[in-house]
C-alpha cells in the first residue's frame, strides 16, 4: 500500500488551553471520579441517617457552626486567586501567576487548618459512633482531595519562582484552578448536609 | 524513497524523509538496560508487562483452585483444614478478580486501543506506567501477607461483621481491604487513561461511528470503572477504618449497619462483572470480523447494547442481597432489570451468528473459542436469569448453584475470549504465530473440562451443597458429582498447560505473523508485527469503518508531526478533527517511584493510620519530581515559543 | 461435548435416585414455597434448555458452511441476504424480549403467591445464630411453657410455622432448601421467614452464609411430624431435665453441675445455668451433636466432650480433660435426658 | 544471578516464619505445664532451667488468635459484668497501669485459676489452660501489653458515654511499663 499526505498538521499549536488538551480532561476525570467518591459518602450518611432513630443520636450535640461558617467563607474568598491566576495564566503572565499561585496556595492552607477546627466543630469523634465516624469521613474525604490540589498549586507556584514557565505549565495551572473551582463547589452541598441539616 | 508500513511497501510523500524516519526511530527507542526497564512509559511495553503479570495471577489463581477442588474431591477430606481452606478460598477469588479479570481486560486494551485507534501512545504515559507498578505492588502484597500465613480468609466479598475488628482477629482482612485500595488506584487510572485516550487520541476520520467495536467495549469499561472502583474503595476503606480506627460504620449497636457494606460491595461487585465481560465482547466482535471476513453485522445494535449493558449493570446491584429481606417493590424491579440485561448480550449473539452466516468463516482457533464462549456463555447467561427471579434465588442464593453460574460466565463469557484474544493478537505482540494445533488441544481440553467442572456444581447447588464449605461428610451424597467436578478440573489444567506451553513454544519457533496474518480490517495491522515503539511511521487516516479493508490500496496519512520529539496528534472529540500536537513525556523514574511510595503508606496503613499520614505527604516528593521539566527540554521549548511569538509579529 | 452429554444423563439419573438419610435437596420439595420454586425451576429449566438449542443449533449450521478462500475479504455480500439477516435477528430478538417477559411474569407470579401463603402462623420459633450453632425458642405467651433447645425444629406437619430470626454474631443464613429459600440472619436487623412441611420427614438445613471457620459444620433438622407426635414431643421438651436415678448418671450430673460444662451450658432444674453454648435440657432427644456434625450417640457424644477442636476445629466448645469415668458418667447422664 | 535470586526467594520464607506466629491458629494444643500455678515463681532461686512459660507466653500474647479468642471469652465468662469493657465498675478497670496481683502473665493467670479476695471467683477446673491463656492474653492487650498489631480496635458493642460525647471509647493506657 502507498501511502499519501492529506493533513499536515506542521502548523498546529502544541499546546491549546481548556477542553481541547487531554491534561484538561485528565481534570474533568478526576473530578468525576472523587465527585463520585463523595457521592457515596453522601449516600452512606443518608442510608446510615434514614436507619437511625435520631439524628444525630442521642447524647450527641449538634455540630457547631462557627469554625464551619469561616471556612465556607475562605473557600468563597479562595476563589478569586485562584481565578486570578488562571487568568495571568492565560495571559502568560510570569509573575502575576506566581502570585496568583501563592495567594491561593495560602488560602488553602489556612483551609486546611480550618478544617481541622471543623472536625472539632463536629461535637462528636470518629469512634463515639456511626454519625461521628460518617461525618468524619465526608469531612476527610474532601478535605484529602484538597490537599492534593494545594499540593499541585504549591508545586506550580514554586515552579513559577524557578523557572521561566513553559506554554503547557500554564495550561496546568489554569487546569488547577479548574479542579480548585470544583472542591469549593462541592463543598457547598456537604457543608448543607453535614453542618446544618441536623438542624 | 520507499519505506513500509507493516510489510507492504508503501511510497512515503515527498516530505518525509529517510532522515526524518532514523529521526523518529530514535526519538522513540526504548532505553536500554535495568534502567530503561524500570523507567518504559511506552503503551505497549507496558501492556505487556501487563499481561505477564496477569497471567501469572492467572497460574496463582488456578493452583489455588485445584487445591480447592482436590479438599473437596472427597468427602471428610483433610487435606486443607478450615483455616487454610478459607485462605485458599478467599485467596482465589480475590487473585481472580481483582488481579486477574479486570487487569488483563485493562492490560490488552492498554496494548491495543492505541495501535486501534491510530495514535503513538496513550494519553497519560506516565499514570499508566504509575498504574502497573501500583498494580503489580498490590499483588507482591497480596500475596507476602499470604506467605505469612495472613491471607484473607471471608471470601473475595469479605461481609462484615465476620470482617469487622470483633470477628476477624489479625491483619488478614486488613490486608484484603489494601489490597483493594491498590488494584483501585491502578484501576482507576487505567481507566482514566482509556477514556481520554479514546476522547482525545483517535486518528482523524475515526469518528465514533467507525469506532472498532472492541475500542468501543473498552472505553464504555473504563467509564463503568470510573464509577464502580470508589464503590469498593469506599467499602473497604469504611471497613479498614473500622478495623484500624474504631470507627462504627458497621457497627449496629452504635448506629452502622452490616448492610451497608453490602450495598457498596455489590454497587461495584455487579458492574464488575460487566467491567470483565464487555472488554471480552468486543474481542469476540473483532475476532467474528475478521475470519468472518466482512464487518459484523449491525454496527449501531452491537455499540447500543454494550452501551446498554454498561447502564443497566448498575442498577442490578440488589440481586446479590435478595435473601436479606429487601422491600418488595424493589424486589420487583432489580428482579426486572436482572431479567432485561439478557436482551443486548442475547441480540448481540444474535449479530454475531448473523455475521457468521452472511461472511464466509475461517475457522482458526481464535473463532474456535468464539464458538466455545457462546457455547459455554449461555449456560451462564440462562442460569443468570434464572436467578434474578426472587423466589429462584432464595433457594440458589450462596449455594454451588451461583458457584456454577459464576463459573460459567467468568469462564464462558471472560476466558474464551480471552484466550480468543491471545490467539487472535499475539502475532500482533510477538511477531510470530502461535500453534493452531496445540490451540485446538488447548480448546477442546478446556470446552470439555470447564463443563465437566462445572455442569454438575448446578445440581450440588440444587441438592443443597453451600458455598464455602470445606468439607462435607458423606451422608449428604455430594461425593461423586465432586469428584466428577474435580476430574474436571484436572482437564482445565492440562488444557491450560497446552496454553502455557503455546505461549512459551511460539515465541521462539512460532511461524513469522507478517503484518496482517488473518488479513484483519483494523488499524494495528497496518503496522508492523511486533509495532515499532512509535506504532506507525505516519498516523493514518480513517476514511471507513472498515478501516484496512477500505483503503483500496492507498492510505491516507498526517504529516507534520516532529520526529525529534515522542509528538502525537490530539483530536477533537466528536470530529476528530486534528487540533494540536502533544508531546509525550520521556522515560522517567517517577512512577516507579511514587508507586513504592503509595505502596509503603498503603501496607504501613494496615498498621497504623500514621502511616497513611506520612504516605500522604511522603508522595509530594514524587509528585513533585515527576512534574519538574528536563532542562533541556524547557530550554528548547521555550525558545521555540519565542520564535512562534516573533514570526506573526514578522508576517505582519 | 459427548462426553458431558453423557455424564450429564448419568448425574441426573443418580442425582433422582439419591434419597439418603440427609434430606438436604431443593429438587425435592415438601413444603408450598420450595414447591412453587421446584415448579418455577422446571419451567425456566425448559425455556432455557429451549433456548439454548435454539442458538447453539444455529452457530452448529454457521460452522457446517462452506468456508471461505483465506484472507479474502467477501465480496459476496448481496442485499437480499443482509435483509434476511436482519428480518432473522429483529425477530430473534423481539421472541427473546417475550421470553424473558414471560420468564418475569412467571417470577413475579411466583413471588406473589408465596407471600399471600403466609397466614396465621400456627407456631413462632425464634431462631438465633451462633458460631456455628442453631439456638432455637418456641415462643409462647406463658414464659413457662417456652422451649428452648438447639439445632432442631420440630413441626407439626402442613401448618404455617413463623420463623424469626437473628444473630447473635456474624451473618448467618437459614435455608431448609426442601421447604423454603433462604433468609439472612443480620446482627442489628429482624428478619422473619415462614416454612410449612407438607409430609412428614426430617429436612436438614445448613447455614448458606459463610460465618467464619466452621461454616460447613453449622447444620439444623427440621422435623415435620403429625400434630399429635409434635404435640407430644412439645409437651415432653417443656418439662424440666429427668432426675437421674441411677449412680452413673448421678454422678454425670454432679461433673456437670462442677466442672467447665455449667459455665457455658443450660440443663434446666440444675446448677449448670450458662447461656454461652446450647440448651442440654433434652440433649439425649437430639437427632445430631454439634450442629449437624455427629450423630447422636454415646459413642460420639464422648468423643465430643473429649476433643471437639478434632472433629470441628475452632469450635468454642474447649477440649475436656475428664478422667475416663467422670466421662463415662457424663454421657451416661447426658443420653438420659430425653 | 542465582545469589540474588536465592536472596529474594529467601525473603518470602523469611517472612511467613515471622508471620506464622503472629496468624496462627493452634485449635487443639495443650500447652505445658497443666497447673502452672504452682510453678509461679516466688523467690529468686529455681530449680532448674529458666522461667518455665516463656515460650507460652509470648507465643499467645503476640498471636491474634488468641487475643480475639480471650476477648470472646472475656465476653463469655461475663468477665464484663465486673470488669466491664475493661474500663472497670465493680471489678477493678483492666485498661489502667495499676495492677493488684501484677501485670506478669503468670500473675493473671493465678488471678484467674484461683480467684482472689473481694469477688474475683476461681475458674481452676472451669477453663482449660489454653483458655486461661488465651484470657491472659486479651487482658494484657486491654492495656497495652503484648503486640498492638494483633489486637482488635474495638468490638461490636455499643459504647456507652451520655453526657460526653466527645471521647476517647475507652482507650488502653499504652503506658503501661513492660514486665
Amino acid at each position: 500500500m502507498r501511502a499519501r499526505a492529506t493533513h499536515d498538521v506542521s502548523s498546529l499549536p502544541t499546546e491549546v488551553f481548556g477542553p481541547a488538551n487531554v491534561t484538561w480532561w485528565a481534570a474533568l476525570g478526576g473530578e468525576v471520579i472523587e465527585g463520585f467518591v463523595l457521592v457515596l459518602a453522601v449516600f452512606a450518611y443518608f442510608y446510615l441517617r434514614y436507619e437511625a432513630p435520631d439524628w444525630p443520636p442521642l447524647h450527641t450535640p449538634l455540630p457547631s457552626l462557627r469554625a464551619p461558617t469561616i471556612n465556607l467563607a475562605l473557600m468563597a474568598l479562595s476563589i478569586i486567586p485562584a481565578w486570578w491566576a488562571a487568568r495571568s495564566a492565560r495571559a502568560k503572565n510570569r509573575w502575576a501567576t506566581f502570585a496568583g499561585l501563592t495567594l491561593h496556595a495560602i488560602l488553602g492552607t489556612a483551609i486546611l487548618v480550618m478544617r481541622y477546627f471543623e472536625c472539632y466543630a463536629l461535637n462528636v469523634r470518629w469512634d463515639t459512633n456511626a454519625y461521628g465516624s460518617v461525618t468524619w469521613a465526608i469531612l476527610f474525604s474532601h478535605g484529602y482531595m484538597a490537599l492534593f490540589d494545594i499540593f499541585d498549586t504549591a508545586g506550580l507556584a514554586i515552579l513559577c519562582l524557578f523557572l521561566q514557565p513553559e506554554e503547557r505549565h500554564y495550561v496546568d495551572v489554569t487546569e488547577n484552578s479548574f479542579f480548585w473551582y470544583f472542591v469549593v463547589a462541592t463543598w457547598v452541598p456537604l457543608f448543607l448536609i453535614v453542618f446544618l441539616s441536623p438542624r | 524513497m520507499a519505506t513500509t508500513i507493516g510489510t507492504d511497501p508503501l511510497t512515503l510523500p515527498p516530505a518525509i524523509h529517510d532522515e526524518d524516519r532514523k529521526t523518529l526511530h530514535e526519538t522513540w527507542e526504548p532505553e536500554r538496560g535495568f534502567k530503561g526497564w524500570v523507567r518504559a512509559v511506552n503503551h505497549k511495553t507496558v501492556g505487556k508487562r501487563y499481561i505477564v503479570t496477569a497471567l501469572v495471577f492467572l497460574l496463582l489463581g488456578g493452583l489455588e483452585a485445584a487445591a480447592l477442588r482436590m479438599q473437596l474431591a472427597r468427602p471428610d477430606n483433610t487435606l486443607l483444614g478450615p483455616d487454610r481452606y478459607n485462605q485458599v478460598f478467599s485467596m482465589h477469588g480475590t487473585t481472580m478478580m481483582f488481579l486477574f479479570a479486570v487487569p488483563i481486560m485493562t492490560a490488552i486494551g492498554i496494548y491495543l486501543v492505541p495501535l486501534m485507534i491510530g495514535t503513538r501512545n496513550v494519553a497519560y504515559p506516565r499514570l499508566n506506567a504509575l498504574g502497573y507498578w501500583t498494580f503489580l505492588l498490590g499483588g507482591v502484597f497480596l500475596y507476602t501477607f499470604f506467605a505469612m500465613n495472613s491471607g484473607p480468609d471471608a471470601g473475595w466479598t469479605s461481609y462484615t461483621p465476620l470482617t469487622g475488628p470483633q470477628f476477624a482477629n489479625g491483619k488478614r482482612i486488613d490486608v484484603w481491604a489494601q489490597l483493594v485500595t491498590f488494584t483501585e488506584i491502578a484501576a482507576l487510572i487505567a481507566a482514566l487513561e482509556m477514556v481520554m485516550t479514546v476522547l482525545k487520541m483517535r486518528a482523524p476520520g475515526m469518528t465514533f461511528r467507525r469506532l472498532p467495536l472492541f475500542v468501543w467495549a473498552q472505553f464504555i469499561t473504563a467509564a463503568m470503572v470510573m464509577f464502580a472502583m470508589p464503590a469498593v474503595a469506599t467499602g473497604s476503606i469504611m471497613l479498614g477504618a473500622d478495623r484500624l480506627l474504631a470507627t462504627h460504620f458497621f457497627n449496629h449497636a452504635e448506629g452502622g449497619d452490616a448492610l451497608l457494606y453490602q450495598h457498596l460491595f455489590w454497587f461495584f461487585g455487579h458492574p464488575e462483572v460487566y467491567i470483565i465481560f464487555l472488554p471480552a465482547l468486543g474481542m469476540v466482535s473483532q475476532i467474528v470480523g475478521t475470519f468472518s471476513r466482512r464487518p459484523v453485522f449491525g454496527y449501531p445494535v452491537m455499540v447500543a447494547a454494550l452501551l446498554t449493558t454498561g447502564f443497566i449493570g448498575f442498577g442490578l446491584w440488589v440481586h446479590h442481597m435478595f435473601a436479606t429481606s429487601v422491600h418488595m417493590l424493589s424486589q420487583s424491579f432489580f428482579t426486572a432489570a436482572s431479567t432485561m440485561i439478557a436482551i443486548p448480550t442475547g441480540v448481540q449473539i444474535f449479530c454475531w451468528i448473523a455475521t457468521l452466516w452472511l461472511g464466509r468463516p475461517v475457522w482458526k482457533t481464535p473463532l474456535l473459542f468464539v464458538a466455545g464462549f457462546v457455547v459455554v456463555f449461555m449456560i451462564g447467561g440462562l442460569s443468570g436469569v434464572m436467578l434474578a427471579s426472587v423466589p429462584f434465588d432464595a433457594q440458589a442464593h450462596d449455594t454451588y448453584f451461583v458457584v456454577a453460574h459464576l463459573h460459567y460466565v467468568l469462564l464462558g463469557g471472560a476466558l474464551f475470549p480471552l484466550f480468543g484474544a491471545f490467539y487472535y493478537w499475539y502475532p500482533k505482540v510477538v511477531g510470530r504465530l502461535m500453534s493452531e494445533r496445540l490451540g485446538k488441544w488447548h480448546f477442546w481440553l478446556l470446552l470439555i473440562g470447564v463443563n465437566v467442572t462445572f455442569f454438575p456444581q448446578h445440581l450440588l447447588g440444587l441438592e443443597g451443597m453451600t458455598r464455602r464449605i470445606y468439607t462435607y461428610s458423606e451422608a449428604m451424597g455430594w461425593g461423586p458429582l465432586n469428584l466428577v467436578s474435580t476430574v474436571g478440573a484436572v482437564i482445565i489444567v492440562a488444557g491450560m498447560a497446552m496454553f502455557a506451553v503455546n505461549l512459551l513454544w511460539s515465541v521462539r519457533h512460532g511461524e513469522d505473523a507478517g503484518a496482517n496474518p488473518w488479513g484483519a480490517d483494523t488499524l494495528e495491522w497496518l503496522t508492523t508485527s511486533p509495532p515499532p515503539p512509535y506504532n506507525f511511521v505516519d498516523t493514518p487516516v480513517v476514511t471507513s469503518r472498515d478501516g484496512l479493508w477500505a483503503y483500496d490500496g492507498e492510505v491516507p496519512v498526517v504529516t507534520g508531526l516532529h520526529t525529534d520529539r515522542p509528538e502525537v496528534l490530539v483530536t477533537s472529540m466528536m470530529d476528530t478533527r486534528p487540533v494540536y500536537r502533544h508531546e509525550m513525556p520521556e522515560p522517567t523514574y517517577a512512577p516507579l517511584v511514587m508507586a513504592v511510595v503509595i505502596a509503603g503508606m498503603l501496607a504501613a496503613g494496615i498498621f497504623t493510620p500514621w502511616g497513611v499520614v506520612v504516605g500522604t505527604f511522603a508522595i509530594v516528593i514524587p509528585f513533585y519530581i515527576w512534574a519538574w521539566p528536563d532542562r533541556g527540554q524547557h530550554a528548547r521549548n521555550l525558545r521555540e515559543e519565542k520564535q512562534r511569538r516573533a514570526e506573526p509579529e514578522m508576517a505582519s | 461435548m459427548r462426553l458431558r452429554h453423557h455424564a450429564t444423563i448419568a448425574l441426573l439419573l443418580w442425582a433422582s435416585s439419591c434419597v439418603g438419610y440427609d434430606h438436604q435437596s431443593a429438587l425435592d420439595p415438601a413444603g408450598p414455597q420450595a414447591g412453587s420454586v421446584h415448579g418455577l425451576w422446571y419451567l425456566m429449566l425448559g425455556i432455557s434448555a429451549g433456548v439454548y438449542v435454539v442458538v447453539v443449533a444455529a452457530l452448529l449450521l454457521v460452522i457446517r458452511r462452506r468456508q471461505a478462500h483465506p484472507l479474502e475479504p467477501d465480496e459476496t455480500r448481496s442485499r437480499d441476504r443482509e435483509a434476511r439477516a436482519k428480518r432473522v435477528v429483529v425477530i430473534a430478538g423481539a421472541v427473546t424480549v417475550g421470553v424473558l417477559f414471560v420468564v418475569l411474569l412467571a417470577d413475579l407470579a411466583v413471588a406473589r403467591g408465596l407471600t399471600r401463603l403466609a397466614t396465621s402462623p400456627a407456631l413462632t420459633i425464634r431462631v438465633t445464630g451462633h458460631q456455628w450453632w442453631w439456638d432455637v425458642e418456641y415462643e409462647d405467651s406463658i414464659p413457662q411453657r417456652r422451649v428452648r433447645l438447639a439445632n432442631e425444629i420440630h413441626l407439626p406437619v402442613g401448618q404455617p410455622v413463623l420463623v424469626k430470626l437473628q444473630s447473635h454474631d456474624v451473618i448467618h443464613s437459614f435455608w431448609v432448601p426442601n421447604l423454603a429459600g433462604k433468609r439472612d440472619l443480620i446482627p442489628g436487623h429482624h428478619t422473619e421467614t415462614w416454612i410449612r412441611a407438607d409430609r412428614p420427614g426430617v429436612y436438614r438445613s445448613q447455614c448458606a452464609e459463610f460465618c467464619g471457620l466452621q461454616h460447613a459444620k453449622m447444620a439444623l433438622y427440621v422435623v415435620a411430624e403429625p400434630r399429635d407426635q409434635f404435640d407430644a414431643w412439645i409437651a415432653r421438651q417443656r418439662t424440666p431435665a429427668v432426675t437421674p436415678n441411677d449412680t452413673l448418671a448421678i454422678r454425670g450430673k454432679g461433673v456437670l453441675e462442677s466442672g467447665s460444662c455449667a459455665l457455658c451450658h443450660t440443663v434446666t432444674s440444675t446448677l449448670a445455668r450458662g447461656l454461652v453454648g446450647p440448651n442440654l435440657t433434652h440433649v439425649g432427644s437430639r437427632l445430631s451433636l454439634a450442629a449437624g456434625t455427629l450423630p447422636n450417640t454415646p459413642g460420639y457424644l464422648a468423643g465430643w466432650i473429649a476433643d471437639p477442636q478434632t472433629i470441628k476445629p475452632g469450635a468454642q466448645m474447649p477440649p475436656n480433660s475428664l478422667t475416663p469415668e467422670d466421662l463415662r458418667a457424663l454421657v451416661a447422664y447426658l443420653s438420659t435426658l430425653r | 544471578m542465582s545469589v540474588r535470586f536465592m536472596a529474594i526467594s529467601a525473603l518470602p520464607v523469611a517472612l511467613s516464619l515471622a508471620g506464622c506466629k503472629q496468624e496462627n491458629r493452634d485449635f487443639r494444643e495443650m500447652p505445658p505445664a497443666a497447673t502452672p500455678t504452682e510453678a509461679i515463681r516466688v523467690g529468686e532461686l529455681q530449680p532448674g532451667g529458666g522461667p518455665p512459660f516463656d515460650s507460652t507466653v509470648t507465643k499467645y500474647a503476640d498471636n491474634a488468635y488468641a487475643i480475639g479468642t480471650g476477648q470472646r471469652l472475656y465476653n463469655q465468662m461475663n468477665c464484663v459484668g465486673c470488669h466491664f469493657h475493661g474500663g472497670g465498675g465493680i471489678g477493678p478497670a483492666l485498661m489502667d497501669e495499676q495492677w493488684i496481683y501484677g501485670s506478669d502473665p503468670a500473675q493473671i493467670f493465678k488471678t484467674i485459676v484461683e480467684g482472689r479476695p473481694n469477688g474475683m471467683p476461681s475458674f481452676r477446673n472451669k477453663l482449660d489452660n489454653q483458655q486461661v491463656w488465651q484470657l491472659v492474653a486479651y487482658v494484657r492487650s486491654l492495656s497495652g501489653l503484648g503486640g498492638s498489631t494483633v489486637s482488635s480496635a474495638r468490638e461490636d458493642h455499643m459504647y456507652l458515654s451520655p453526657d460526653l460525647a466527645i471521647r476517647s471509647p475507652e482507650k488502653p493506657t499504652r503506658s503501661a511499663p513492660r514486665p
